[in-house]
């Protein structure tokens, strides 16, 4: 809707008409403060001067209708939802002022004008709890929150749990751990023929000259007489390995002299 | 900390005695500018005490004080007495002026809940506008309820609890006026009369709004 | 909010009772973001008030109860009582399984309390963190007993009554003997899979394992 208002003078023109025409103008500038043709009626139906429950509703047909055509004889442009609404109104006005055609099957005009006064009376009722609600005391404005909350300190607690069973096991465990033992010390002196041959390959790129196979025994395993057994045993079988491959020649001058070793051809792997 | 947690696990075998859980309750409902639930309050407290019983011996200690302790939907807050707000006007929060269409929104949602943006419009006689529903929301005065079992399962607004925190209500069957309402049966879901035309505008333009599938519905609350 | 303004008109005449004057206090240092001076509160009464008296009355009223009405510098402020400190920890619960090394020196402890150090360290065959006592004592599953009677005179560890409710116990001499454990199958000369990992690897690896200082012990409860 628009405010433009383009007064006809040919309407207004006497001195006790310029306060019908004020008021006119006023109800129609105030088309923009309206909320759509509900929010008009409702306002139409107060000057009624009653209560909502006992409205006519057709007086209150007549009243919109009646403005509608004040706002298009001042020219102001309506919004199409006022206009259905004009159509609706003045068919309602002729279902509630003729006599019920006995072959029409839609509602009554009772049945319509009940229908329009109730969503009248509901859409004033929501407006009044509207305000009593905005008047109830505020959160902010009239009751107030602990202006210094404590925060609340999140931690981590953690709870242990065991069973008797598991306390059990435990124990049981710990009771049993020495018939493990030996199992693991046996290897605790054994250096493997593998683990030998691995390091010999790594070592004899270097051996050009004649060199004491005890040379090539790992450090760690030449003090304890268990663990040099171990190694040096591993070490000659490795260096056996080898020399079937190939890679080195051995040679002992006597027996139980040093057994020397030395490369031999080119050496693969490495 | 360790003799606190020692309290809390002496309290496995014994809760303490209901005058210590008040304290208790008194002390984590201070702390708290929230309203507590019941739940999240009896959580903290040590083991085998009866939140609900301390909660009703503090609401008698601090009725008429200065501060009260009030129920706010299924939580409880402590809140300066209304007749005493004037001595805070350094704590009043402004609070953004609410336009007509919001603030009947409001009423609309708070009395018909759950109440489906289609309903609000038949009742105001107008659309409402987007703008509308996201600043309730962004209030944290509505949210979304349930979709309502309807064809186009449109979704459904109701009031939070920040909503009752607000304006001071204990539930919405607290709401002013709202038996008296439901008794004249102005909160009654009453359909129109058959040939009634829609009182927004045209109808081929609502039913547009009105069908949007779920995703577009979705949409709104981004 | 007129009949409030009509109040502060009203006690330019005459001052509200010292009851009032207390509820306005209680009130007003509620709200207050800050704690407030005296001067301050008294500013925010109504004229003809006395914010010392109504101070000491509401001091005195909060007076062990869950929270309390302290100084803090030369202004006034709501505290928690500091008993119920532990009351605004929100803990977190985890529940974890003990790790290998305390369940043992539980068990030891359990089955030939009173224990020292030594004596648990010599049966499980590796040193004992301080991390693992210290966690069996934060349990209130062991408690330490007399000192023996040797030289150095030890400290002795012995399980606690909590031990005894925790484990379904009513002594120490509820606990299973080697026998009934054998006959249960858990002496079986096979460890149990994957139990004991570090036994069958090489000895030089497992004495590295073992020997961990305590900050390593403590990763493993992690």
């Amino acid at each position: 809707m628009t405010s433009d208002m383009i007064p006809d003078s040919d309407d207004f023109g006497a001195d006790n008409e310029i306060e019908a025409r004020l008021k006119a103008e006023a109800l129609i500038i105030d088309v923009d403060g309206f909320e759509g043709p509900l929010d008009l009626l409702l306002t139409l139906s107060r000057t009624q001067k009653v209560d909502l429950r006992k409205i006519s509703v057709l007086q209150l047909a007549e009243q919109y209708l009646a403005f509608i055509d004040k706002a298009r004889s001042l020219r102001i442009e309506l919004a199409a939802d006022y206009l259905v609404m004009a159509a609706w109104m003045a068919f309602l006005k002729s279902r509630l002022l003729l006599p019920p055609d006995p072959a029409d099957e839609g509602p009554s005009g009772e049945e319509l004008a009940a229908h329009l006064a109730f969503q009248l009376e509901r859409l004033e009722a929501m407006r009044r709890a509207a305000a009593r609600l905005m008047a109830r005391d505020r959160l902010g404005r009239d009751h107030f929150a602990r202006g210094i909350p404590e925060d609340v300190a999140a931690t981590r607690r953690i709870d242990y749990t065991a069973t008797i069973l598991d306390l059990m096991q435990a124990y049981a465990r710990i009771r049993t751990r020495d018939d493990f033992e030996p199992l693991s010390l046996k290897r605790d002196a054994v250096f493997t023929m593998e683990q030998a041959l691995e390091r010999m390959k790594g070592l004899i790129g270097q051996a050009i000259e004649w060199g004491d196979l005890a040379q090539y025994l790992p450090i760690g395993w030449t003090s304890d007489p268990r663990r040099r057994r171990s190694a040096t045993a591993a070490t000659f079988a490795a260096s056996l390995e080898l020399a079937k491959l190939g890679q080195v020649e051995l040679r002992q001058d006597e027996a139980f002299a040093p057994i020397l070793l030395r490369r031999k051809g080119p050496v693969h792997g490495t | 900390m360790e003799p606190e947690i020692g309290i809390v696990r002496d309290s496995l075998f014994e809760a303490p005695p209901l005058g210590e859980q008040e304290r208790m309750v008194e002390a984590i409902l201070f702390a708290s500018a929230e309203p507590l639930g019941q739940s999240a309050i009896a959580d903290r407290l040590p083991h085998g005490c009866d939140a609900a019983a301390a909660l009703a011996a503090l609401v008698k200690r601090y009725e008429g004080r200065g501060v009260r302790l009030v129920r706010v939907g299924d939580a409880w807050a402590f809140r300066t007495a209304p007749d005493l707000g004037f001595l805070m006007q350094k704590e009043r929060v402004e609070t953004r002026k609410l336009s007509r269409a919001a603030i009947e929104t409001l009423a609309i949602i708070a009395y018909h809940q759950p109440a489906t943006r289609a309903e609000i419009e038949e009742i105001r006689g107008v659309s409402v506008s987007r703008g509308t529903i996201d600043l309730l929301l962004e209030l944290d005065w509505i949210r979304l309820g349930r979709r309502r079992m309807t064809p186009g399962r449109p979704v459904t607004f109701v009031v939070t609890q920040h909503f009752l925190d607000h304006f001071g209500l204990e539930s919405p069957r607290d709401l002013p006026g709202i038996k008296e309402l439901r008794e004249a049966g102005l909160l009654d879901n009453r359909p129109p009369p058959g040939a009634m035309p829609g009182l927004i505008g045209d109808d081929a333009d609502q039913g547009e709004d009105w069908d949007i599938p779920d995703d577009d519905q979705e949409e709104m609350f981004d």
